[in-house]
C-alpha cells in the first residue's frame, strides 16, 4: 500500500504543554484523510508540522517514501504539500492573481507577468470547477470564493497533497457541499487530502479514513465507512455524546423583540436589510437562516446598536430602542453573542477577569463611585468561569489572547448568559467548537429560553438553526423570506426558503 | 517587578555602553560616573535642583504613558507643553489675585491649554480616524508658531524677543520654603504637582471605570464598542487627559523651573517624555522613577563636564543608548526568564501595538 | 564708561603656567555657531594658549535662567571661579550668581545683570560688556556703498534681539551717510530689512536672500547666525550662475565663509566685534590683578572694539582708506551713530 | 503673482527633495509592515557622514563633484547600517516600533555631534555642496522651463528617478508585490513561502538608505552645513508619507505641497504682496492645511494594514 505522508510518532511541545504527544498519521495516494479532535487536541499543530511551520521535537516524517526535513512553508510547497489553513491567508487589497502567484510570481523581463498567470489561473479554475474571477480584488469576493483561491493557491504550486483546517467553519450550506464536491474532483485528479473538521456528517460525507486524537494523544485511526458518528464522538471525546437536542416544547409568552419595517445599510452605503420585520416572544428561540451576507451581521447590529438603521423601529418589549445607545440596550437587556469574537466580543490583551464584566464593570457591586472592586470582579468571573468550563493556564487572570479560540467563545457565552439578558442574540455560537462543547452551549442556551427569555440565533449551520429554534425565519438579499415553525419544517425547505423561494406559510 | 528589573538592566547596559565611550575618549568612566552622581546629589541644592530637572519629564512622561495605555501615541506633549505654558503665563501676568488664587487659576490656565491642544487631535483620531502621531506633530508646529508670535505681540518683554515678560514673584511656582530648605535650588511647588499627578493618574488607570474603560478602548475598540463603552468620547478624552498633564508639565517649566516662556523652541521634554514613558514600563510610578533617572542624568552630567573631558554630548548619547535596549528589552526579557523561571512569558509592553491609519 | 587698556599687544608669549580656571557657559546654540559663543570661546582659547589659564565650557541643557545657573554652579564648585557668559540671555542668572558665588569673577558680554526689572546691578566681582554694533554697522554699510556706488541694499536678522538690531540700524545710518555725503546712490526699501526669527533655518536664509536679490537687491547684510549662512550660500551660487551679488559678514570675519572658485568670496566685508578679543582681555586683567568688577565696559570704535575687517580684496584702496577716514570721525565722535530705530526701518 | 511662483519654485522644490526621499524610504518600511519613526534621526545620521565624508575628501581632491556624490553614498551606507538597529529591534526582536524608532532618532542625535566634535573639532562641519545650474535650452520653454529647469540640483533628478524606480519597483516588480503583502498580512507572505523578516529587513534598510540620502542633500544642496539636527524634517516627512496615503506620487505632492508652503511663507516678509497677511497664518499654514486634508482624506486610508505589528510567525 502506498502512502504520500507518513507522519510517525510526531512530538511537539509550546511552553507549558505538549500539544502533540507521540501522534502518528499516514495519508494514502488518492484518499480524504480526516483529523479529528476537540478545540486544543492539537490538530492545527500537527498540520503545522507538516507543513513545516514548526519543528517537531521528536518524529519522523516520510513524503513518499522517504525521509525528510521540513524546516519551511516553501519545503513543504516543494514537497507537493499545500495548506488551507484555518484562517485564510489572502492579501485584503490584492487580486486573485496577485494572491496566487505571491510567493512563486512568473517574471517576464523585470516585471511579473501578471497577464500569463492570470490566464493560467483561469484554466485551473475552469478544469477544478472551481469558478473564480483572477481579477477579482479579494475584499469584494465572497468567504466561498475565497477559500477556492487558497484551493487554486495550491493547485497553481502543483501541490499533491491537500491539507484543509477546518474548511467548512465559515461556509455556507450549499458552499460546503459545493467544497465536498471539489474535494471529490481532486481526489480523481490523483490528489490526496487531509481535511480537519468538527463536524462529524462531513467527515462521512467525504472522509476515506480518520485519525482521532485527544489532548495531544492519538486515540486511534478508523475507517469511517465501518464507524458511526457516535462513534467517532465518543473517541474524540471520551464520554458518550448526545447529538439529540432535549427540549421541550416552547411556551411562548409576551413579545419581547418586535422589529417593523426595518432597514439598514451596510459598509458600502448600499441596504443590506430591507423592510425586514420580525418577533421573538419570551420562552421562544427564534432562528435566522440564511447564506452568509444576506442582512443578518446588518440586521443584528441594528438591534444591538452597533449599526444605525436606515428607518423601522426595533421595539424591546414594547418600548422603541432604535435610537439608544448601545449601554442602554444593554441595561434593557440586550445580550449578544458577536459573530466575531475576536474583534468585537473580547479584549484579548485584558485577563479573563476584566473580560467577564466587560458590560457591567461600572455597576454595583464591582463598582461604586466610580471605583473597581476587583473582589467582586474576581468572584463574579470565576464562577461564569467554573460554570462554562472555560479552561486556562492561569484561571481568571489569564490573558485572554492565550486560550483557545474554543474556550474564548464560552467565556463570552458564559458572559452573556450570565447577564440574564430577556433578549439574547446568538450569533454563530458553536462556531469552531468541538461536539463536547457545542453540546453544552446548546443546552445553556435552551435553559435560558426555558427561563422565560426570548432568545434570536443566528446561524451559518443549517443543522443547528433546525435543532434549537422553535420559529425559523429565512432571509434572502437582506428581506424575510417566510417564518416557519421548527417542527413543521425540514432542511429542504428552509433551503429553499435561504435560496429565496418564497411559500407563502408565515406563522 | 519583572519589568522593573527589565528597565534596570536597560539602564546598566546603557550605563556601559557610555563608559564604553567614555573609555574610547580617553577618560576614566568610574570617575565620570562618580562625577555625574556627586553633581546630582552632592549638596541639598544639587538634590534640589535633580527634582527640579525631573518635574517637566515627570509630566511629559505620564503624559505620553497615559495616552500609550489607552492605546494612543501622544507625540505632541511638546506644542501641548508650550501652550499650556502660554496659558499659565498669561494668566500670571494678566491677573493680579491673591497667590493662592492666582496659581490655582495659573494651573487650571495650563490644565486647560494642554487638554484643548489635545483635544483637536483626540476630535480629529475618534471622528474621522486621523492618525494622532501625524496631527500631534502638525499641532506641535502650529504650537510653536503660536507662541512665537503671541508673546512677542501681547508678553514682551521690555528688550528681549526669545521670551516673555518676566513673571513676578507670586505668580511663580516658586515658594521660599522649598528654595531655603533645598539651599537655594530652583525647585518649586512642580513636583508636589507631579507627585499628586503620578499617584491620580495611576489610581484612574487601576482602580477606576473610567481607567478600565480606557484601557479596553485602546486595546480593542471594536470590543469597546460592543461592550456598550462610548468609544469617541473616550479617545478624547484620553488624548485631553494627556495633553492635560503635557499642559501641566508646561506649567512646571515655564512658571516653576522658569520664570518666562521661551520661544523658538520645542520643549525636548516633550520628546523626552517617550523616552521616560517607556523606561517606566508605562506605569505612573515607573514614569516617576524614570523621570528622577533623566533628572539626575541631565543634572548630573554638567558637573561631570566640569570635572573630566568626557564631553557634553556624552549625557544625551548614554540616555538614547539606555532608550535602545529598553527598546530591545525584549532580549532581557528572555534572558531574565531563562534565570528565573517562573510562570508563562510576562507581558513586555502593556502597550496595545501602535497601529498607523486604522484603529 | 571706558576701557583704557585694550590694545591687541598683549604680550604674547606669556606661557607661564597659572591656576585661573577659566569656564564659559554656552548660550542658546552650540559653540561652533561662528557667532558670540564661538568668538567668547576663542577669546579664552587664546588666553589658554597665551597666558596659561584652563578651561572648560559647558553647554546648558535649556535656555532658561535656572538651566544657565545650574551650569554656572557645576563650573564653581568644580574650581572655574573666572566664569564669561556670552549673551544678553544670561542677564538674570548673572545677576544671582554674583550674589551667590561672591568668590567668582564674571564676565557676561552683550548685557547687564538685572533681577528682571532691566535695572543694571553691576557688583564687585563682574564685569558687563556691551559692543556698538551701530557702529560696525555704519562703517559696514559705508564700505558697502563706497565700493558698490550705486544698488539696492537689505538686511537679514536673525531673532530680533538688541545686538543685531544694532547692526541693522548702524548699516542703514551708514548707507544714508554715504549718499548723503559721499555721492553714492544705493537704495533702500522696507521690505528689505528683515528678521528671519531664528538663528538657525539656513534654507529660510537662502529663500529670503533669493528673494531679495530676484527683487534687485545686490547687497545683503546678514546678521543671523546659521540663516546668515543660508544667505551667503545663495550669493555664492548666484555669483558663480554670473549675478553681481554681495553678502556683508558680521561679527567676525566670514571671509572664508563666502569663497568660490578659490579665493575669491561674495563676502563685500564683514561688520565685526571683537568679542574673543573682549574675553581675552578681562582674563589678562584678572591675572594683572586689574579686574574690573562693578564696571560696564563698552566696546567701540574708541577702543577698537568694533569695526569691519582690516583686510578683505574686495574692498578697493579707495574704499578703505575712505571708510577709514569715517572711522576716525567715527571714533572721534564728529559721527555720531545712534543706537536706536528712531525713523528707521525695523 | 506669477513672477513670484517662478522665482520662488527652485527653492521649493530644492527643500521638497529631501523630504520626498525620506518620505519614500519611509514608504518602503511602512509597506513592509515596520513603522519607522526614526527617519527624522536617520536623516541626521546621513547628514553628518556626507559632511564628514566631504569634509575629509576635499583635502584630497578638492571641489570635485565626485567628492559630493561619495558624499551621497557614505550618507546611504550610514542610514542602512543605523536603520539596521531599528530592524534588529523592530523584526528580529518583535519591540515596540515607536519605542525603538524614538531611540534612534535619540541616538542619532546625541551620537553625531559627539562623533562631530571628536573627529572634526566642531560640532558643525561646513561644506561645499552641489551649486544649482540652470539646464539651457529647455530652460527656455515657456511655464515648465522657469519652474522645472532652472537652478536646479543633479540630485533633484537623481531622487526623480528613484521616485519613478520605487514607483516601478512597488507595483510591477516581484519584490514591490512582496513587500506589499508583508505590511497587509505577513502571514499570508509567509504562508506563500516568502521569508517575512527578510523582506522587512529590507524595507527598514531602504528606509534607512533613503533617509540617510535625504540628510545628505540638505547638508549637500540648500543648507551647506551640518548643525546636529534636521529641525523636525523626518517628522514631517512621516506626516508626508501619511498624507501622500502610502503612495509614490502621493508621496510626491504631499511634499511638494510642504515644500511650496513653507517656501512661501519663508519669503513672505519680503514680498510686499505677501507680507499684508499676518506671517502667523503663513507659517501654520501648511500644518493646517495638512490637518484638513487628513480630514478629506480619511474616509480612505490606505494605511498597511499590518503596519506597526510585529510578525511573530508562531502567532496566530
Ligand atoms: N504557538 C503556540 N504557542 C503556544 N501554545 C500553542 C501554540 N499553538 C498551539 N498551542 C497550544 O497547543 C494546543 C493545541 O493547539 P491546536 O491549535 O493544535 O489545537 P486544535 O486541535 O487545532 O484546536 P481547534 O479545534 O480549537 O482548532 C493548544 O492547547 C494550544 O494552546
Ligand atoms: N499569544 C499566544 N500565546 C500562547 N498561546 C497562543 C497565543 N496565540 C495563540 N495561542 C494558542 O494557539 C491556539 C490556537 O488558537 P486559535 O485562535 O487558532 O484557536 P482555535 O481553537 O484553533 O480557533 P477556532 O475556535 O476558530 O477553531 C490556542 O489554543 C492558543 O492557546
Ligand atoms: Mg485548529
Ligand atoms: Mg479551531
Amino acid at each position: 500500500m502506498s502512502y504520500v505522508v507518513e507522519m510517525l510518532n510526531i512530538r511537539k511541545e509550546f511552553p507549558g504543554i505538549v500539544a502533540n504527544d507521540n501522534i502518528s498519521l499516514s495519508l494514502k495516494t488518492g484518499e480524504i484523510h480526516a483529523l479529528l479532535g476537540e478545540n486544543g487536541a492539537g490538530k492545527s499543530t500537527l498540520m503545522g508540522v507538516l507543513f513545516g511551520m514548526y519543528q517537531p521535537e521528536k518524529g519522523v516524517i516520510k513524503v513518499r517514501g522517504e525521509e525528510v526535513r521540513i524546516t519551511n512553508p516553501n519545503v513543504a510547497t516543494r514537497l507537493g504539500i499545500g495548506m488551507v489553513h484555518q484562517h485564510f491567508k489572502l492579501v485584503d487589497n490584492f487580486t486573485v492573481t496577485e494572491n496566487i502567484i505571491l510567493g512563486s510570481e512568473p517574471i517576464k523581463g523585470l516585471v511579473i507577468d501578471i497577464d500569463s498567470a492570470a490566464k493560467r489561473i483561469e484554466e485551473l479554475s475552469k478544469s477544478y470547477g472551481l469558478n473564480v474571477d483572477p481579477h477579482a480584488k479579494i475584499e469584494d469576493i465572497s468567504v466561498g470564493m475565497q477559500q477556492r483561491v487558497e484551493i487554486l493557491k495550491m493547485l497553481y504550486r502543483e501541490a499533491e497533497v491537500l491539507i484543509f483546517d477546518e474548511p467548512t467553519a465559515v461556509l455556507t450550506p450549499s458552499e460546503i457541499d459545493e467544497l465536498m464536491k471539489i474535494m471529490r474532483n481532486l481526489i480523481n485528479e490523483g490528489k490526496s487530502i487531509i481535511i480537519i473538521t468538527h463536524k462529524l456528517k462531513e467527515i462521512k460525507a467525504v472522509a476515506d479514513r480518520c485519525t482521532v486524537i485527544r489532548r495531544g494523544k492519538s486515540i486511534g485511526t478508523v475507517d469511517v465507512a465501518e464507524t458511526s458518528t457516535e462513534q467517532l464522538a465518543e473517541m474524540m471525546v471520551g464520554r458518550h455524546v448526545s447529538f439529540k437536542v432535549d427540549k421541550k416544547e416552547s411556551t411562548p409568552g409576551d413579545v419581547v423583540l418586535k422589529i417593523d419595517s426595518l432597514s439598514v445599510k451596510n459598509n458600502r452605503k448600499v441596504l443590506a436589510l430591507k423592510d425586514f420585520s420580525l418577533e421573538v416572544r419570551a420562552g421562544e428561540i427564534v432562528g435566522i437562516a440564511g447564506v452568509d451576507g444576506n442582512g443578518q451581521t446588518e440586521l443584528v447590529e441594528a438591534i444591538t446598536g452597533l449599526r444605525k438603521a436606515d428607518s423601522g423601529s426595533v421595539k424591546l418589549n414594547g418600548e422603541e430602542i432604535i435610537a439608544l445607545p448601545i449601554r442602554d440596550r444593554i441595561e434593557k437587556g440586550i445580550g449578544h453573542i458577536p459573530e466575531d469574537r475576536q474583534k468585537r466580543g473580547l479584549v484579548l490583551d485584558y485577563t479573563l477577569e476584566s473580560n467577564m464584566v466587560l458590560e457591567v464593570y461600572n455597576k454595583k457591586p464591582f463598582a461604586k463611585y466610580g471605583l473597581l472592586n476587583e473582589q467582586e470582579m474576581k468572584k463574579y468571573a470565576n464562577n461564569i468561569l467554573e460554570n462554562f468550563d472555560v479552561r486556562s493556564g492561569k484561571g481568571g487572570a489569564s490573558i485572554t489572547r492565550t486560550l483557545s479560540g474554543g474556550n474564548q467563545q464560552k467565556a463570552i457565552i458564559g458572559r452573556e448568559i450570565e447577564l440574564n439578558p430577556k433578549l439574547l442574540i446568538a450569533v454563530q455560537p458553536t462556531r469552531g467548537l468541538d461536539v463536547g462543547s457545542i453540546e453544552y452551549i446548546h443546552k445553556r442556551l435552551i435553559e435560558h429560553r426555558d427561563k422565560g427569555n426570548a432568545v434570536l440565533l443566528v446561524s451559518l449551520e443549517l443543522d443547528e438553526v433546525l435543532q434549537l429554534s422553535d420559529r425559523i425565519a429565512a432571509i434572502n438579499n437582506g428581506e424575510l423570506i417566510g417564518v416557519v415553525n421548527a417542527s413543521e419544517t425540514n432542511e429542504n425547505e428552509v433551503g429553499l426558503m435561504m435560496a429565496g423561494v418564497n411559500k407563502e406559510r408565515n406563522v | 517587578m519583572r519589568n522593573a528589573i527589565v528597565s534596570l538592566i536597560a539602564i546598566i547596559l546603557g550605563l556601559i555602553a557610555g563608559g564604553i565611550l567614555m573609555l574610547f575618549i580617553g577618560s576614566n568612566p568610574l570617575e565620570g560616573y562618580m562625577y555625574l552622581l556627586q553633581g546630582a546629589f552632592m549638596t541639598t541644592k544639587r538634590i534640589g535642583d535633580t527634582l527640579a530637572t525631573a518635574t517637566p519629564l515627570i509630566f511629559t512622561g505620564l503624559s505620553v504613558a497615559f495616552a500609550f495605555r489607552t492605546g494612543l501615541f501622544n507625540i505632541g506633549a511638546s506644542g501641548q507643553m508650550l501652550i499650556g505654558g502660554l496659558c499659565a503665563s498669561a494668566v500670571g501676568l494678566t491677573y493680579d489675585f491673591s497667590r493662592p488664587v492666582l496659581l490655582l487659576a495659573m494651573i487650571a490656565a495650563g490644565i486647560l491649554g494642554g487638554a484643548l491642544w489635545a483635544f483637536l487631535p483626540g476630535l480629529l483620531k475618534a471622528k474621522f480616524n486621523v492618525h494622532e502621531v501625524v496631527a500631534t506633530i502638525m499641532m506641535n508646529w502650529i504650537a510653536y508658531w503660536t507662541v512665537y508670535y503671541v508673546v512677542p505681540g501681547y508678553f514682551k518683554g521690555e528688550f528681549l524677543e526669545t521670551e516673555s515678560k518676566k513673571l513676578p514673584e507670586k505668580a511663580t511656582l516658586k515658594v521660599q520654603f522649598l528654595t531655603d530648605m533645598f539651599d537655594g535650588s530652583y525647585i518649586n511647588l512642580g513636583i508636589f504637582l507631579g507627585i499628586i499627578s503620578v499617584v491620580i493618574i495611576a489610581f484612574i488607570i487601576n482602580k477606576t471605570t473610567l481607567g478600565f474603560e480606557l484601557k479596553a478602548v485602546g486595546f480593542n475598540r471594536h470590543a469597546a464598542e460592543y461592550a456598550g463603552m462610548r468609544v469617541n468620547r473616550n479617545i478624547i478624552l484620553s488624548m485631553v487627559i494627556s495633553g492635560a498633564l503635557a499642559g501641566l508639565g508646561g506649567v512646571a517649566m515655564y512658571t516653576g523651573n522658569a520664570s518666562s516662556i521661551q520661544i523658538g523652541i520645542l520643549p525636548f521634554q516633550g520628546y523626552d517624555g517617550i523616552a521616560v514613558a517607556l523606561l517606566g514600563n508605562n506605569t505612573p510610578f515607573g514614569v516617576f522613577f524614570a523621570a528622577i533617572l533623566f533628572g539626575i542624568l541631565y543634572s548630573g552630567t554638567g558637573f561631570m563636564n566640569a570635572m573630566t573631558e568626557i564631553p557634553p554630548e556624552l549625557a544625551n548619547t548614554i540616555i538614547a543608548i539606555i532608550i535602545y535596549f529598553a527598546a530591545t528589552s525584549v532580549l532581557i526579557h528572555r534572558l531574565v526568564n531563562k534565570f528565573w523561571k517562573r510562570g508563562s512569558e510576562g507581558n513586555v509592553n502593556d502597550v496595545p501595538a501602535a497601529k498607523k491609519g486604522e484603529a | 564708561g571706558g576701557k583704557e587698556d585694550a590694545s591687541t599687544n598683549n604680550g604674547g608669549g606669556d606661557k607661564k603656567k597659572n591656576d585661573l580656571k577659566v569656564g564659559m557657559v554656552t548660550d542658546a546654540g552650540t559653540i561652533d555657531d561662528k557667532s558670540f559663543n564661538q568668538g567668547t570661546w576663542e577669546g579664552i582659547l587664546k588666553a589658554k594658549d597665551e597666558l596659561g589659564v584652563q578651561t572648560k565650557y559647558l553647554k546648558p541643557s535649556g535656555t532658561t535662567e535656572a538651566d544657565y545657573l545650574k551650569e554656572i554652579g557645576n563650573l564653581y564648585d568644580a574650581g572655574y571661579k573666572f566664569i564669561v557668559t556670552p549673551g544678553f540671555k544670561f542677564e538674570t542668572a548673572v545677576f544671582k550668581a554674583q550674589d551667590n558665588y561672591k568668590d567668582a569673577k564674571f564676565v557676561i558680554i552683550d548685557g547687564n545683570p538685572h533681577s528682571g526689572d532691566f535695572n543694571p546691578v553691576v557688583k564687585e566681582n563682574t564685569v558687563s560688556i556691551f559692543f556698538a554694533e551701530h557702529q560696525a554697522g555704519f562703517l559696514a554699510g559705508v564700505a558697502t556703498a563706497l565700493e558698490l556706488k550705486e544698488g539696492e541694499a537689505g538686511f537679514i536678522g536673525g531673532m530680533e534681539i538688541p545686538p543685531v538690531q544694532k547692526f541693522n540700524w548702524g548699516f542703514q545710518q551708514g548707507i544714508k551717510y554715504a549718499n548723503e555725503n559721499m555721492g553714492t546712490k544705493i537704495g533702500m526699501k522696507k521690505e528689505n530689512f528683515i528678521y528671519q526669527g531664528s538663528f538657525d533655518n539656513v534654507a529660510a536664509g537662502g529663500q529670503i536672500a533669493a528673494s531679495m536679490f530676484d527683487r534687485g537687491v545686490n547687497v545683503i547684510h546678514a546678521a543671523a547666525g546659521g540663516v546668515g549662512v543660508g544667505a551667503i550660500k545663495e550669493a555664492v551660487n548666484r555669483v558663480k550662475a554670473g549675478e553681481n551679488v554681495w553678502i556683508v559678514g558680521v561679527d567676525v570675519d566670514q571671509y572664508e565663509d563666502g569663497k568660490y572658485d578659490g579665493d575669491k568670496s561674495v563676502i563685500l566685508t564683514s561688520a565685526v566685534k571683537n568679542i574673543d578679543q573682549s574675553a581675552f582681555d578681562m582674563i589678562k586683567d584678572e591675572l594683572d590683578g586689574k579686574f574690573q568688577g562693578g564696571k560696564t565696559l563698552m566696546f567701540d570704535a574708541k577702543n577698537d572694539g568694533v569695526g569691519i575687517t582690516a583686510e578683505n580684496p574686495n574692498l578697493s584702496d579707495d574704499t578703505s582708506s575712505k571708510v577709514k577716514e569715517v572711522y576716525e570721525k567715527v571714533k572721534s565722535g564728529e559721527i555720531e551713530v545712534k543706537s536706536e530705530q528712531g525713523d528707521l526701518f525695523k | 503673482m506669477w513672477t513670484i511662483i517662478e522665482q520662488i519654485f527652485p527653492y521649493a522644490i530644492a527643500f521638497t527633495i529631501p523630504l520626498l526621499i525620506t518620505a519614500l524610504g519611509g514608504l518602503f518600511s511602512e509597506r513592509s509592515g515596520v513603522v519607522n519613526i526614526g527617519l527624522e534621526g536617520l536623516m541626521v545620521i546621513g547628514a553628518f557622514s556626507s559632511a564628514l565624508t566631504v569634509h575629509y575628501l576635499n583635502d584630497k581632491w578638492a571641489s570635485h563633484t565626485m567628492v559630493l556624490w561619495a558624499g551621497l553614498f557614505a550618507a546611504i551606507v550610514a542610514g542602512i547600517l543605523f536603520a539596521a538597529l531599528h530592524a534588529f529591534a523592530s523584526i528580529n526582536l518583535s519591540a515596540n516600533q515607536i519605542i525603538s524608532g524614538t531611540a534612534i532618532n535619540l541616538i542619532a542625535t546625541a551620537l553625531t555631534i559627539f562623533l562631530a566634535r571628536n573627529m572634526t573639532g566642531s560640532g558643525n562641519i561646513r561644506v561645499s555642496g552641489f551649486s544649482p545650474k540652470t539646464i539651457h535650452g529647455v530652460a527656455d520653454i515657456p511655464v515648465i522651463g522657469p519652474l522645472f529647469f532652472t537652478k536646479t540640483y543633479p540630485t533633484t533628478w537623481f531622487i526623480l528617478i528613484i521616485l519613478f524606480a520605487s514607483t516601478f519597483i512597488l507595483y510591477k516588480m516581484k519584490f514591490g508585490l512582496r513587500l506589499r503583502s508583508c505590511g497587509e498580512f505577513p502571514q499570508a507572505a509567509e504562508a506563500a513561502g516568502i521569508n517575512v523578516r527578510r523582506i522587512r529587513y529590507a524595507g527598514v534598510l531602504i528606509s534607512g538608505a533613503f533617509a540617510g540620502l535625504g540628510g545628505a542633500i540638505i547638508i549637500l544642496t540648500y543648507a551647506g552645513e551640518f548643525t546636529g539636527t534636521v529641525s523636525g524634517l523626518g517628522f514631517l516627512a512621516l506626516a508626508s508619507l501619511i498624507f501622500g496615503q502610502w503612495r509614490p506620487l502621493g508621496i510626491l505632492a504631499a511634499t511638494f505641497f510642504f515644500g511650496f508652503a513653507s517656501t512661501i511663507a519663508n519669503v513672505s516678509q519680503v514680498i510686499p504682496e505677501l507680507s499684508v497677511i499676518p506671517p502667523i497664518l503663513l507659517k501654520i499654514f501648511p500644518y493646517v492645511v495638512t490637518l484638513i486634508a487628513l480630514v478629506v482624506f480619511s474616509k480612505s486610508s490606505q494605511a498597511p494594514k499590518a503596519v506597526g505589528e510585529p510578525f511573530d510567525s508562531a502567532k496566530r
